[in-house]
């Protein structure tokens, strides 16, 4: 369908506007290695992007995801430091730790059935906490041991970009396409309604809080990589950054709807204007101000494009 | 003497992706009832929004006593003295009941709301449409269907209003409460209001209406005067051809007795204190009582969807442990349920037709974890075309549908699932004649096919015409049982009454 | 703001990457180079950037990375982290640029590791922070209860100058009753100083590892009502801490010349442009404030 | 009733026990001083959560306010120092510019109909590039002229104190007894139904907007205060902080249901775990765990006292 294009014409308008504006205020805006720069940036924000997309979609919110990548990172920086770990076995480690803190928050959230704001809020916390003991506040430098998955290959991508591409093409295919998906949807629109249809929800939402857990534990060794460090720092501010993304994408916070394909719109349009920015040599307050206007102009020409889906509420 | 024409409508045209009104007149006139009936999807709700101005018309004008009437909403419309009850309530579940009743003109007194003047004026409300036992500061959270229907009754007439519409008030009710109405409707009318009434009980249009205008297709097909035609020629004007009369009931073996499900005890709070009863293969057995008897409670607590404190049940023969503690448990024993509160409970509004339809067999129509888009749209459109579901396409949002075949949505959803046990919370709420009467073939055919169908509904008529045995239950216990011999109207409702005492809305 | 301007051939790009512009310190190193480079136009040009805050250590690695793209000749970088952005630098250097690292010393290890060269222009915060404990000390007596309030403990600042806080606490035989973090922020070490004054009422000083948390630490205990008691040390010696310093209400700080230290590197850049051949690290200079040297 | 103090009482007793357990963990928690303290640092939090607290009834969220708070102490600061305006003239200039910032989102997200969160999320960029701008990044000290307002009087309460604990009193009476309140919670609640009832929703939510960046102005004042100095850094992550407190007091983020006296106790809460945690001496990692466990677990607490108010949802 012709349809499925128009959905993201709205979006391509705004990046491909964003895209020559700073071409045109900068000298070399518009080279291979911007494109570069851009595609090795946003792999862990397009990791974390796809699970926030299932949360969102959920009604849920997930503001861990952050300290999430943080812990994770630190587990990888002291399985292969101290612990002396080989490759392998730290990125097990790694991905369980993303696993575990998502499984615990969907555990907390769906079965005591508490907010998923305070849940992921408190997980947050503790998991930043616990990132600082596992790497006594100190960032291990890696080396070349993780960084070749950042490092572009032939193909001008790198293993971290196609990770990141593959993440957010199977996740697309699973929101629209499985049975899953669907009962993710259905879900973030009416639970009640799905539960007395005979499906048990709470499996299906813990799966996803789980999963955004394990992306988070993905893009923690996508971002080591690139840093070729492990930073316990790492990936604070990512929640409202992805967020933003996702919302800038189209996702509505009070569930029910969303894009996977919108959600990695979001993220590249924030990348670009970070990246143009910066070559412009804008100063901080510029910055920021430039920031917050177009987060608010991306989304009101996406809506105005999409006016006829009908109202969005808050 | 020929009334006053309170309001009038003239060429009244209204087109969402196909006209859903067209070239419509009305009149309504001062101290008649005008009734206003017509298949599902016909036009009625339309016709009623666009006279309080929720609806724009595309073409067409209406006067209000001869001056040019184009409310902006329903606020404006009250202003101009023409109130509304809408088909879908719009209710606001975190207030009170009090502020419920008189949301948008709460008394106040320096910005502060006068809570002893709210009270006073819901209470006078409420007593008017037989709400008077109800609490004032329970919240609308904690109200079933039927009361939150009377409730919407009573904002309506909460102030004063000379032109009152009515879009299928009763459908949730049941006689008792209709009762009620019917009286308000009499007072108003006798004050020389009219009164707009959508309606797909027949009957009540016979016994109400002055007049009736019938819809189809979002025309008006004709207009008659009280006595004028019967019940059948209606029906044949709605549909636009001889409607089949009803196959009789016992074209239908007589249920071989067999008991499939039996509940004994059924206990939960103050709302369900003692139910038992059993179900036998291929009966259908009626639930009958007040607004606020414990039907729905029961079936929900067979479901599982809610939790139960004491009683057993014996499925097929066998004594289980425990009630359901999940409705997927209680699917996954063939157990079906239809809920009553379509909105809330049962659809996904923004979502398709065919999400909706496909919602509960959606594992069925899968390979490997991915759902098979023309198995999808195959079992969609089959489940569409058997219940006769009037939309534009099969992707229209189902909230764009009208309230009956919302309705038939539900329905559908369970119609090709496997199951022994069907429990149908009023299933024909807000249904026309015609699909009410495929609702009831689907319903009896099932049985037929051996299947156990337990209907909740709040007409004894139609328990009357579709059951084998009818249970009434008062207050949260079971106060009679009928076998098709016995059901009778009024011993019904005395039995249904049992427990009542003086006619208290509330348990 | 200045635009950079259009690329007259010859003329060598220098771009300036710095932590939190949010703060005071890195806003006076960039006014310093900007000042410079409007003295010095025929001889480059220059890009400044920095970071949202000191923690997006992320953003810093795109930011050497942007820098790479626009085609810059030389980058003067001060690191976020000192291992985390020895990548970026690789990265930089592979491609031919200049780095030089000011401010915060990237890890020598984590540089031998890739072969790298990287020359350090900047101050050594643990020993300005040793200065400016030695300067406390001297008001107080052996065994006088102390307490430290560090920045964000994982970066490289934080640590020196809590170090160097120890080594004057240690070597004057000071009692060390606390160490935390306020995180660089005035409210957060407001709290952190009200805490420790309420449970440890024999505190005599506050080690503030920067001026904007000495603020928080004086606020905190004006309403302890202990003015007269408990002394306070900041650095940075941001504006702001100067009339408390006079008025002895912060008795010493640390000037690091944030505005020559962007300048220091900026000029060893050009340098090592013009001669190929880096030089060696250079340390610049720690003063420590007190209300005498403002006198 | 006693149900109004019941309904407190879940939170009270998360409280007491975190009271208590600081009491036996240190020396000196349970003295007049650390209630000094505690009672010295609420007022700004207090504002911000009341503020908040109305806009999260409403379904909406304000993640600007942390922002604003900056900004507003900047102009506080350059009013007083470089502009040299009076005391009057500088609280005035701060005010407004809350109140500015707060109507301008509950403009675009009320009239403009963009989700509240990115339109307040772009505020938080562009109001903090506007501080940074404002105060040129430098922290002002202003001393003795500010200073009074948080400084105790005989009372035992500063001027500050007061302030925030006449706005929520101010706002929980506005909630719940007023026409202006009670709309609210019914617009949170079903906005359509209140539309169709002929109210417009549409000026109250612009008002609650609009009054949440008032407080976060109010906040301002107090904050810089309590500081004698405006940084251009203040007030960063209060919005989570906020938020946190005000749903720790039950207030759902789905709009609806809230009350500012439970934030109050949110609020408070957070408060004595800073103070208690800072007083035990425990290290950064620590802090960082405990207070992430102490958040769910007083939504846990709290949850269990409530169970019989039913289904919560996400
Ligand atoms: N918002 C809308 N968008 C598109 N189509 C609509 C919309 N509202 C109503 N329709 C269509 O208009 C037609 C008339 O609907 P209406 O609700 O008036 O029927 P009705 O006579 O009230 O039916 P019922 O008895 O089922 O309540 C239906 O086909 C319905 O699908
Ligand atoms: N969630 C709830 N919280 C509190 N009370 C409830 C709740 N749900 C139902 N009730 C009350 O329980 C009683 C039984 O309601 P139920 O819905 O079973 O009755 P019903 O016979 O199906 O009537 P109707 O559906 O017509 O209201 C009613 O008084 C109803 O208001
Ligand atoms: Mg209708
Ligand atoms: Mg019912």
């Amino acid at each position: 369908m012709s349809g499925a294009w128009r959905e993201y014409l709205g979006l391509g308008v705004a990046l491909g506007a964003l895209v020559l504006a700073f071409g045109a205020l900068t000298d070399h805006f518009l080279s291979r290695a911007t494109f570069a720069v851009i595609a090795s940036q946003v792999p862990a924000a397009i990791l974390v992007a796809v699970g926030m997309t299932f949360v969102l979609i959920l009604a849920g919110i997930d503001l861990s995801v952050g300290s999430v990548l943080g812990l994770a990172g630190a587990v990888l920086g002291a399985a292969l430091g101290p612990l002396g770990l080989s490759l392998p076995a730290g990125l097990l480690a790694t991905l369980l730790t993303g696993l575990l803190c998502g499984a615990l928050n969907g555990a907390l959230s769906v079965y005591v059935r508490l907010p998923s704001f305070i849940v992921t809020l408190g997980m947050m916390e503790i998991a930043r906490g616990t990132a600082y003991t596992v790497s006594r506040s100190q960032t291990a430098y890696l080396g070349a041991r993780v960084e070749w998955i950042a490092e572009t290959t032939v193909l001008g991508l790198s293993p971290a970009t196609l990770v990141a591409l593959a993440a957010a093409a199977v996740g697309q295919i699973v929101l629209s396409r499985t049975l899953f998906g669907r009962y993710v949807v259905a879900i973030g629109t009416n639970e009640e309604a799905v539960r007395l249809s005979g499906i048990d929800p709470r499996p299906i939402k813990w799966i996803v809080f789980a999963a955004s857990g394990l992306l988070a534990g993905l893009a923690a060794v996508v971002h080591t990589a690139r840093l070729a460090s492990a930073d316990p720092n790492a990936g604070s501010g990512l929640e409202l950054q992805a967020i933003a993304a996702v919302v800038i994408g189209g996702t509505s916070l009070m569930g029910g709807r969303g894009s996977v394909v919108r959600s990695l719109f979001g993220v590249v349009i924030i990348a670009v204007l970070g990246t143009g920015l910066a070559q412009m040599g804008a100063a901080e307050p510029v910055k920021r101000l430039i920031t917050g206007c177009v987060i608010v102009a991306a989304v009101v020409i996406d809506r105005y494009r999409n006016r006829s889906q009908g109202r969005e509420g808050q | 003497m020929p009334a006053a024409v309170l309001l009038r409508a003239e060429s009244l045209a209204k087109t969402y992706t196909t006209p859903a009104l067209a070239d419509v007149s009305l009149e309504l006139r001062g101290g008649e009832v005008h009734a206003l009936v017509g298949e599902n999807g016909a036009g009625k709700s339309t016709l009623a929004r666009i006279l309080v101005g929720l609806t724009k018309p595309d073409a067409g004008r209406m006067l209000r006593e001869g001056h040019a009437y184009a409310p902006s909403g329903k606020a404006e419309a009250a202003r101009r003295g023409v109130a509304i009850v809408l088909q879908e309530l719009n209710l606001v579940e975190s207030l009170t009941v009090a502020e419920q009743v008189l949301l948008g003109a709460w008394p106040s007194r320096l910005g502060f709301v006068d809570r002893r003047a709210l009270r006073e004026q819901a209470h006078a409300a409420l007593g008017r449409v037989g709400l008077r036992g109800i609490d004032l500061e329970r919240p609308v959270r904690s109200l079933g269907v039927g009361q939150r229907q009377m409730l919407a009754m009573a904002a309506a007439l909460a102030r004063p209003c000379r032109v009152l519409i009515l879009d299928e008030p009763t459908a949730a009710l049941s006689e008792h409460e209709a009762e009620r109405l019917f009286a308000e409707m009499e007072r108003l009318k006798a004050e020389g209001a009219a009164i707009l009434y959508a309606s797909h009980r027949l009957e009540e249009v016979r016994r109400l209406a002055d007049r009736v205008t019938v819809l189809r297709d979002g025309r008006v097909v004709a207009t008659r005067e009280r006595g004028e035609a019967t019940s059948a020629e209606l029906v044949q004007l709605m549909v636009g051809r001889d409607a089949g009369s009803r196959p009789p009931r016992d074209a239908r073996p007589t249920p071989s007795g067999e008991p499939v499900l039996r509940i004994r005890g059924l206990r939960r709070g103050r709302v369900l204190r003692d139910v038992s009863f059993e179900l036998g293969r291929g009966e259908i057995l009626g639930l009958a009582g007040l607004m606020g008897s414990g039907r729905t409670e029961t079936v929900r607590a067979l479901f599982g969807a809610d939790r139960v404190e004491g009683g057993e049940i014996e499925l097929r023969g066998r004594r289980l442990p425990r009630f359901f503690t999940s409705p997927k448990q209680a699917v996954a024993h063939g157990i079906a349920l239809v809920t009553e509160n379509r909105k809330d409970e049962g659809l996904l509004l923004p979502l398709s037709v065919r999400a909706n339809l496909t919602l509960a067999r959606l594992s069925e129509l899968c390979r490997r974890g991915f759902v098979r888009p023309e198995a999808e749209t195959a079992a969609a459109r089959t489940l569409a075309s058997r219940l006769g579901v009037k939309c534009a396409s099969l992707e229209q949002p189902v909230r764009q549908l009208s309230g009956g075949n919302q309705q038939k949505v539900v329905l559908g959803r369970w119609l090709d699932r496997d199951f022994d046990v069907l429990l149908c919370d009023e299933p024909t709420r807000g249904v026309d004649v015609a699909a009410r009467a495929e609702i009831h073939e689907h319903l009896q055919e099932l049985a037929a096919a051996g299947k156990a169908v337990l209907v909740v509904s709040s007409e004894i008529e139609e328990l009357r015409a579709l059951c084998d045995r009818i249970v009434v239950l008062s207050a949260g216990s079971v106060a009679a049982t009928f076998g098709r011999e016995g059901f009778d109207q009024d011993a019904i409702l005395v039995a249904a009454l049992r427990d009542h005492a003086g006619g208290k809305g509330a348990a | 703001r200045p635009q950079p301007q259009a690329q007259t051939p010859g003329r060598p790009r220098i771009a300036l990457v710095m932590k939190s512009l949010a703060n005071e310190f890195f806003l006076t190193m960039e006014k310093g180079a900007r000042e410079h480079q409007a003295k010095n136009a025929a001889r480059y040009e220059l890009l400044a950037n920095g970071i949202k805050d000191e923690l997006d250590v992320n953003a810093q690695a795109s930011l050497v990375e942007q820098m790479i793209a626009q085609k810059a000749d030389a980058i003067v970088l001060a690191p976020a982290d000192s291992k985390a952005l020895v990548a970026a630098c690789k990265r930089a250097a592979d491609a031919g640029l200049v780095v030089v690292n000011i401010d915060n010393r990237l890890d020598a290890a984590a540089l031998a590791e890739r072969g790298l060269r990287i020359p350090f222009v900047g101050p050594d915060n643990r020993k300005g922070a040793r200065q400016v404990g030695e300067h406390l000390a001297r008001t107080l007596q052996r065994g006088d209860a102390v307490a430290i309030i560090e920045g964000v403990p994982t970066t490289f600042n934080a640590q020196q100058r809590k170090l160097g806080f120890q080594d004057a606490i240690e070597a004057a035989g000071l009692r060390l009753v606390a160490s935390q973090s306020g995180e660089w922020e005035m409210a957060k070490a407001n709290q952190v100083a009200a805490a420790l004054l309420g449970e440890h009422p024999e505190l005599k000083a506050f080690l503030c590892a920067n001026d904007n948390m000495a603020l928080g630490a004086v606020a905190a205990r004006k309403a302890a009502g202990k003015e007269g008691a408990v002394r306070i040390v900041g650095f940075d010696d941001i504006s702001a801490v100067a009339e408390l310093v006079k008025t002895g209400q912060v008795l010493a700080t640390a000037d690091q010349h944030a505005g020559e230290l962007a300048v220091f590197g900026i000029e060893y850049a050009l340098e090592t442009l013009d001669k190929k051949s880096p030089p060696a690290d250079r340390e610049t200079p720690v003063d420590l404030v007190t209300a005498e040297t403002l006198r």
